[in-house]
Order: structure tokens, then sequence, then C-alpha cells
């Protein structure tokens, strides 16, 4: 068991608890911490199994996380932006109760 | 290297140069700068098609490294009739929206960003329809879901942002789930180019949870029933231009990408079973989203389940792929040719009903009882895009639905063909709904046509394509026939 | 001896990750995912990816960590209505709970017995990366053989920039100055920290091709130099303009796209540079690409950042 | 007793050095009453840890170069937790939390 599998299974499990969040977490800002947790578990994954080959980490998945990472902050930003939009328009930080309806 | 061998490149390239200039000229500029690369795009998506019929499919060399180390571009038959369309559509919707962000709302102080942001959503379907690699793939869905968002949410209205934040969740979910799929893919195989992939796939356990989860994943995208709880919202609440993008575009760009998975990567019996859950998935969505469409109360929402139910006439062809290549393709071109029609029809069916709802003020269907006395020229683009959506004969969307059910039966799975006639009956249904109360001849307060003639023609001109659309099938299965075999070795049972 | 050492630093970075979904306050989650972005960043380093360490720690952390705070702190500041933080389920949902469950499981299962020694593209990767004469193999993948990833995902970056504008309240909220903790400490701080980030940006731009560094990374430090200037009330946008700011954010992919074009002319394909100049042309669009990322990461910031009671950022 | 091994003599014990103050610091920070002590704690002890730290490092590191290197590292350090807590804490006091005093029985 070398350590790119303790990388890969903690992938995984920071994966799961992303989901877990995602779906339980009402809070918006919740579920925006919990995107992120999904989105560096799969990157663990990626490059945990880069790593597979002693001393010569694989560039391609290193790429793509490093490529991933810049989305994921440009998804968070968005994401930021609209829930604080949402909160000074209507006063909610959730999607479960139904907002009054203020068409600006 | 000729100039046609870059078109590709050209299309991708030329929205995105459009997009990045639209943000640094002037406000008052950018409609011109919008139509001025919508044109250029429609010429290229036109030699596109040109050249893939006269050369066949061909894949694009990015930086000329060749597919395991570079990417590469891969345009066939199926690719350019996508990018022919979203050029059609795109060049009818910044025609239409020149009109829609120039009187009151261009005050508003995000409508400023529409044109950046559309430019944006082109760049990404464009790419989308023509990269032949799973992780771009990725990136693409990234760029057409912040784009799709940002404009869904551009009023900056509670509904719209409550739709916003439910679309941009359900499409962060989806994202992280594709990358996920990509990740056990590339782990498994070692490679990231859907040719390669298709020729190295044997049956793998691993690189087959990889491809459903990316399936999956693209299923939310698509909106397919189970996964179609954030579209009736989010189309509903955008402005009209947008709402008739997102219909008629953006779906078909994560189904186009199922389409390559299941068809040009996954070799035939790889993902057993996948291919009947799609179409399970597809004939509930005919049903059910047609009833729901029966029982809205507003314009926008009835369109917007209508594209609930028309999505799922596209996964119907999964299931005929069993049926042997002949069957298949004849299906695939009915799937195809449904998603043009489709597209056409909703977009001008979208952009009429924008228009009645500003002139009347609201969107409740039944006080909009009258109409076609004083808005004829809307209301006879309704009908038209009704006719085409129901499937009637003479229209386009008979000839696809026609396609399907024929290539059903040939396939000898009767079951299909059922469902795909009483999908045409209740659309039939909600369609005459609404257009019986249109036609009723009460008199209706309507305030006078505020926007140009163009918000009127455009969505007109639509919705007659969409009917007329029939002359060109013979284009449509010569296209279909060049397509998905390039990846592989084409589909035998 | 050092898989003891993974084995609590993997246990450590899922407790935080626990952590930082606990029901209990927003602030509590947000500053431990910070925390949890650090160590992550720890544990690209012992995954032997330096340059994902550095973009983890200055994007992961530091930026998201920096909009997380701002809206975490406009959540709590301004409460309209009566509605507070009702919706607090303490417990555990089932439903997820079994969801994630599952997950884990399959994810699991399938990361155990995929082939233990299977090296996916890597020998072609370097092997390419020697005769193309950039050194760091991830930074050719980058800017090289996936170039064109990289070209849409610089107009991700620009297009969550837009977006964010066109959210904003205030029309040119760039136009307004951002009145920072004024302080004579943070001034001075400012005043000598902040040429030491631009060197440090220019350095990680230079060495990228051959050592852990390149545009992201140095767009960051670059982002984090323009938030500090904001925080500080320095950098009053004012003198910016609408114009500069644009075309500094668009310049990036403008030149991208040049670069990438000027290949067709010479009979090549997209983005093929011609050897003798491919360093240079590398070299020359990942300075424009990092002056276009720091300012997109500061508009970000900025665009976003909700306007304070005395107008200065919360 | 070569040079070699005063070295690495001197760094571990600085390595312990470091690791004592820096369970000094979160002790520090546990027990401690209001957010001004617990600031106190923090920087002081953390910041000299970091220092007995670098200089194990630089002892191991074997070249100038990485020393000062790693001595600039220290000092950013030492300069942004100064200015992070003088920021902190004039958060607080703005809020107008008071420091603890201990109560005279």
């Amino acid at each position: 068991m070398n350590h790119y599998l303790v990388y890969g299974l903690g992938g995984a499990l920071i994966f799961s608890i992303g989901v877990y969040g995602m779906l339980a977490r009402p809070h918006l800002l919740h579920k925006v911490v919990a995107a992120n947790l999904m989105g560096s578990g799969v990157f663990l994954i990626l490059i945990g199994l880069g790593n597979r080959v002693q001393g010569r980490p694989d560039p391609v998945p290193q790429a793509m996380v490093l490529t991933g990472i810049v989305v994921t902050v440009a998804l968070t930003a968005l994401g930021l932006a609209i829930v604080k939009r949402y909160y000074t328009v209507t006063g909610l930080t959730t999607l479960d109760d139904d907002p009054p309806e203020t068409d600006a | 290297m000729s100039i046609a061998h870059h078109l590709p490149a050209l299309l991708v390239v030329t929205p995105l140069a459009g997009a990045a200039l639209t943000f640094v000229t002037e406000r008052r500029r950018d409609p011109v700068v919008a139509v001025l690369t919508g044109l250029t795009i429609l010429g290229l998506s036109i030699g596109l098609v040109i050249r893939v019929l006269a050369a066949g499919p061909f894949r694009y060399e990015i930086g000329s490294w060749g597919a395991p180390v570079g990417i590469d571009l891969v345009a066939d038959g199926a690719s350019a009739l996508f990018v022919l369309l979203s050029a059609v559509v795109g060049l009818a919707v910044t025609v239409y929206a020149t009109d829609y962000f120039r009187g009151s709302r261009a005050s508003v102080c995000g409508h400023g960003m529409f044109w950046t942001l559309w430019l944006f959503m082109w760049t990404s379907l464009n790419a989308l329809f023509l990269t032949g690699d799973i992780f771009n793939v990725y990136v693409c869905l990234e760029l057409v879901g912040i784009s799709a968002v940002a404009l869904v949410t551009l009023n900056g209205g509670s509904q719209a942002l409550r739709a916003g934040a439910r679309y941009l969740f359900s499409s962060m979910l989806a994202a992280m789930t594709y990358l996920l799929g990509v990740a056990i893919v590339y782990s498994a195989t070692g490679s990231l180019d859907m040719g390669i992939l298709r020729s190295t796939l044997v049956s793998d356990p691993a690189a087959a949870t990889g491809l459903s989860l990316m399936v999956a994943a693209l299923l939310l995208k698509t909106a397919l029933v189970p996964a179609h709880f954030w579209l009736p919202s989010a189309h509903g609440s955008a402005p009209s231009p947008v709402s008739a993008a997102l219909s008629a575009l953006v779906v078909k760009g994560s189904y186009f990408a199922i389409l390559r998975l299941m068809i040009s990567v996954a070799p035939p019996g790889f993902l057993p079973g996948v291919d009947i859950v799609l179409g399970v998935l597809g004939a509930t969505a005919i049903i059910w989203g047609s009833l729901q469409a029966l029982a809205q109360t507003r314009i926008k929402q009835l369109v917007a389940y209508s594209t609930v139910a028309q999505i799922g006439y596209l996964f119907i062809v999964f299931p005929l792929a069993r049926a042997g290549t002949d069957v298949f393709l004849l299906a695939l071109g009915g799937a195809l040719f449904h998603a043009i029609t489709h597209a056409l029809a909703k977009s001008g069916f979208f952009l009429a009903a924008g228009s009645l709802a500003s002139r009347f003020g609201y969107e409740r269907i039944d006080e909009m009882a009258g109409a076609a006395r004083s808005a004829p020229v809307l209301v006879m683009t309704l009908a038209l895009a009704g006719v085409t959506m129901m499937g009637l004969p003479p229209s386009g969307g008979f000839a696809a639905k026609w396609m399907l059910v024929s290539a059903a039966l040939a396939a000898g799975q009767w079951w299909w063909a059922l469902v795909l006639v009483t999908g045409g009956l209740l659309a039939a249904a909600y369609m005459f709904r609404l257009l019986g109360v249109l036609l009723r001849d009460s008199p209706a307060a309507l305030n006078p046509p505020s926007g140009a003639i163009r918000t009127e023609w455009v969505p007109l001109s639509l919705a007659a394509g969409a009917a007329l659309l029939v002359l060109a099938s013979p284009l449509v299965t010569e296209l279909v026939n060049t397509s998905v075999l390039v990846l592989g070795q084409g589909v035998t049972p | 001896m050092m898989l003891v050492f993974d084995i609590i630093l993997m246990g450590v970075i899922v407790w935080i990750a626990l952590g930082s979904l606990s029901p209990r306050g927003v602030y509590k989650s947000v500053v431990m995912f910070v925390v949890f972005g650090l160590f992550m960043a720890l544990g690209w380093v012992r995954l032997g990816a330096p340059d994902v360490a550095l973009a983890e720690a200055a994007i992961g952390a530091g930026v998201t960590g920096v909009i997380l705070l701002d809206a975490a702190g406009h959540l709590r500041q301004r409460t309209p209505g009566p509605i507070l933080e009702r919706h607090v389920r303490r417990g555990v949902a089932p439903l997820p709970l079994l969801a994630s469950v599952i997950v884990f499981f399959v994810l699991a299962l399938l990361v155990v017995n995929l082939p233990a020694e299977a090296d996916g593209l890597a020998p072609l990767m370097t092997a390419g990366a020697e005769d193309s004469g950039i050194k760091n193999v991830v930074t050719a993948v980058l800017l090289d053989f996936r170039g064109y990833d990289t070209l849409l995902e610089i107009a991700v970056l620009m297009l969550a920039t837009v977006a964010v504008f066109s959210l904003r309240d205030a029309p040119d909220i760039l136009g307004r100055r951002l009145a920072g903790f004024a302080g004579p400490l943070l001034d001075s701080f400012t005043r000598i920290v902040t040429p030491f980030m631009l060197v440090i940006a220019g350095h990680l731009v230079w060495i990228g091709s051959s050592e852990p560094g390149g545009a992201f990374q140095a767009g960051a430090v670059l982002g984090a130099a323009g938030i500090l200037l904001a925080l500080s009330g320095f950098a009053s946008p004012r003198w910016a303009g609408r114009r500069v700011v644009r075309l500094s954010l668009t310049m990036g992919l403008l030149v991208f796209i040049a670069i990438a074009l000027y290949p067709l002319f010479l009979g090549g394909t997209l983005l093929q540079y011609p050897d003798e100049t491919r360093k240079t042309l590398i070299l020359a669009m990942e300075t424009w690409l990092t002056l276009s990322i720091g300012a997109s990461l500061v508009s970000l910031f900025i665009a976003s950042a909700s306007p304070g009671p005395d107008g200065g950022v919360a | 007793m070569s040079i070699q091994t005063v070295l690495d003599t001197v760094s571990v014990l600085a390595f312990i050095g470091s690791g004592f103050f820096f369970v000094a610091g979160s002790v520090g920070l546990v027990r401690f009453p209001d957010v001004f002590t617990r600031l106190h704690a923090l920087t002081k002890a953390d910041n000299l840890g970091l220092g007995l730290l670098v200089v194990g490092l630089a002892l191991r590191s074997g070249s100038w170069t990485a020393a000062a290197k790693l001595f600039v590292v220290w000092l950013l350090i030492v300069f942004t937790g100064a200015t992070a807590c003088h920021l902190v804490a004039s958060a607080a006091r703005k809020k107008g939390i008071q420091p603890w005093v201990r109560e005279t029985s």
C-alpha cells in the first residue's frame, strides 16, 4: 500500500464528503464550500493516480488539475456573487423557501 | 494547407475574439460587433458543411502534435450540422437582441454585459460541437454553464436569481461528476482522445464506470426528466432571447456530448443496459413533460416544459443502436432532424412569446385572450412553430418523427413508436389550448408595438424555417451518414 | 516512514474537510476551508506536484478564501427581513449520507483495483518536452501540447469576471474608491510588501519554463498584491478608469488569440509555435496572461466586494 | 565530532525548541481568556517557533542561498503576523471588546 493509494482513497473520501455537503446543507455558502471540496477530491484522485510509478509523476493530471483549480475559482466567484445578490434582494440564504415576488 | 482546413479552429476563435472585443469597445458599438461576428460564423459554418460533404469528415490537430499528446478537433457530419444550426439560431437571436436590449432595458446595469456573455456562450457551443478530447469537453461545459447562468440572472429579479442559483449548483454538481469520470477513464486507459479511446477500449469495468459517470453528469446538464428540476424556472425567468438560446442550443450542446460518448467512444455493448435506461428516461420525459406543459398557466413556463418533453425524443435513438447500422443511421437522422427543427421552432416560439408578453405586460395565458387581432404576426408565428412541434404532416417536425417511428418499427421495438405518437398527441393538446385562447375574438388590451419590426419577422422566419425544413431532409441524411464514423469503425451490432 | 506521515496528513485533511461543513456557523466553515486549502497545498508537495501546490495555496486557499470570507461577512452584516439562521439542522440527514457512502464505496473500489504501474501519457510528454526546449514538463503540457485547454480556461476566467460585473449592485463599482482599514501600520506594510510581491510574480513567470511556476501562479501572486492594495485603500480604481481595467482584463486573451492565429499565416495549424521562436512566444504570452489573470482575480474581489456601511470594503 | 555532526545536533535541538514553542502557542490560543491575550500568544510563540525551525532547516540545507531564502521567508511571515495581529486587535477594539482584567479578590 504505497502512498498513491493513501491520496487516492483520501480523494474519494473528500469527494463523497462534498457530495454529502451539497445535498444535506441548505445554506448556500455551505453548498459552495461543498462544491470546492468535491473539486479537491477529484483533483486528489487525479494526481494520486498519476503517481503510481514511483519517482515519475505524470504531468498530464497536474496540467488538468491546474486548469481545474482556475475553473473552480471562476465558478466559486460567480456562485458567491449570485448568493450575495440573492441575499441583498430577498434576505434569504437558502433556496428552500420561496422569495417574495420582487422582479427588479 | 488550404484555408478550408482551418475552419474548425476559426469557428472557435472568431466568437472568442468577438467576445473579447465587445468587452473592450464602447457599449454603443457592441451590437454591431456581435452581428458582424455572427455573420462571419454563419459563413464559416456553411463552409464547414460544404467541406465535410465534399471531402468527408476530418480531424484538425491543434499545434500539429497529433492525438495522444495534443488535442484534436473533429469535424464530421453531425458536428457540422450542429455548428450550422447554432450559427443560424445564434444570428437570429443576435438580431432580435439588438432591439430587445435597446429601449428601456438598456439602463439595467447588467444588460450592458449581454453581448460579451452571449458571444462567450457561442464560443463554448462551437468548441463543444467540434472537440475530440474528453477533458476539453469539461472546459467547454464550464464555459457553457457559466455563460448560461450569467445570462439567466441578467435581470437581477428575485425569481431570476433563484433560478440562476439552482442552475449554477446543478451545473457545479454535474461538472465535478463529469471531471471525476474523466479522472477514472484517464487513470484506467491512459488516453484522453475520443478516437484513441474508441480503438483501445475493451471490456474494462473501471473505464465503463467512468464513462457512465460522465454520461450521468451530462444527463443533468441536458435536463433529462429526473434531472430537469432546474430548467423550467431558468428558461422561464430569463430574458426571452436568452431563453430562446438556452432551449434551442445549450441543451443540445450537452446532448451532443452524450452522443459522442455513447456512439463514437463506447464500442457496442461496452455500457450494458445504459442505452435502455436512456430510452426509458426519454420516454418518461416525453409523456411527463407534455403533461406538465398542459398544466402550466404562464406562457414561458409552458414553453419551458415543452422543451423538457421534446428533449425526450432525442434519447429514443440510443436503444435503437442495438438494431444494426442502417436502422441506427435512420434513427440518428430522425433524432438530429428533430433536434434541428425543435431548435428553430422553439427559438421562434420563445422570441414570439417574449414579444407578446412584453406587449401584454404579463405572461398569464388566459389573460392573453384575443391577441390574434392586435398582434397577428406574433400569433401566426406561435401557430407555425406549434404545428412543427406537434409534428403535423407538411412540417419538418413531421419528417423527424416519421424517421424515428419508422426506425423504431424497423428495429422491432414498436413501444418507442407508441410513445412518440402519444407525445405528438399531447403536444397537440397543449399547443391547441394555447392557440385557442390567443385566437378567441374578445378585445385584448395591448400596448402598441414598441420594438422595431424585427421583433416580429425574426421569430416568424425561424418558425417558417422549421416548417419548411422538410425540403432539406436529403442534406441532413447525407450529413448523418458521414458522421460518427470518423471516430471508429462504425456501429456494427 | 513517510507512509505514516502521508496517512496522518490525509487524516488531518479529511478531518478538516468534515469540519468545514459543520452546521454550526458559516464563518467557522469558511475559516476551516481556508485551512483545508493550505493542507491540500502540503499534500500536493508530497505528491510531487509543486506547480499545483503553488496554485492551490495562492488560488485555492488564498483568493477563494478571501471571496468566501467577504461573502460570509456580507451575509451576516445586513439581515433585512427577520429571517435568521433557522435552517441550521442538527444531526445527520439520512438520504444524503446514504448517497455519499455509496459514492465512496464505488470510488474506493475503483481506485484500489486500477492497474498499479500505469503511467499514462508521462513518457510521451517528457520526451516531447525535451525537444521543445521547455524543461518544466507541466508548463510544456499546459501552454504547448494542450495549449487549447488553456486558451478556453483563460476565456472561463474572463467570462466569470464579466459575469460577476453583470451582477453587482452599483453600476460601476470599479469607479468607487474603496476606503480600506486606514491605518499607518497597514499602509507601511503594503508599501514594503507590494514591490516584493511584484518581483516574485515576475520571477515566477521567468522561471516558469524550467522550474515550478508559470502564468497562473504568477497571476495569483499579482492578484494577491492587487487585493492587498484594494484592502488598504491604496488602489483607488478611479485612476484606472473603465477602459484601462477592461483592457488589462482582456489583453491576456487577445494576445493569446493573436499568438495562436499567427502560425496559420506560416502554413502551420492553430497554436503551432514555430520552433526557433517558441520560447520567446510562450514567454511573451505568459507575461500578458499573468497581467490578465492578476487583473481578473482583483476584479473578482473588488466587483463582488460588498460596499460596507461606510462605503469601504466590509 | 566532525562539523557535520555538530550541525546536525544543533539543528535537531532547534527543531525540538520550535516544536515546544508551537505547542506553547496553541495551548495559549486555547487557554487564554480573551482575544488580545490569544493574539499575544499566537504571534509571539509561533514566530519564535518558526524562527527556530528556519535555523534548523538552514543548518541542514548546507547551501547559503537556501539559508538566505529561508531567512527571508521567516522575515516576511513575522512581518505579516505582526500586521495581521494589529489589524485584528484594532478591529476588536473598534467593536468595543474590553481586555480581560483579573478580578482582585
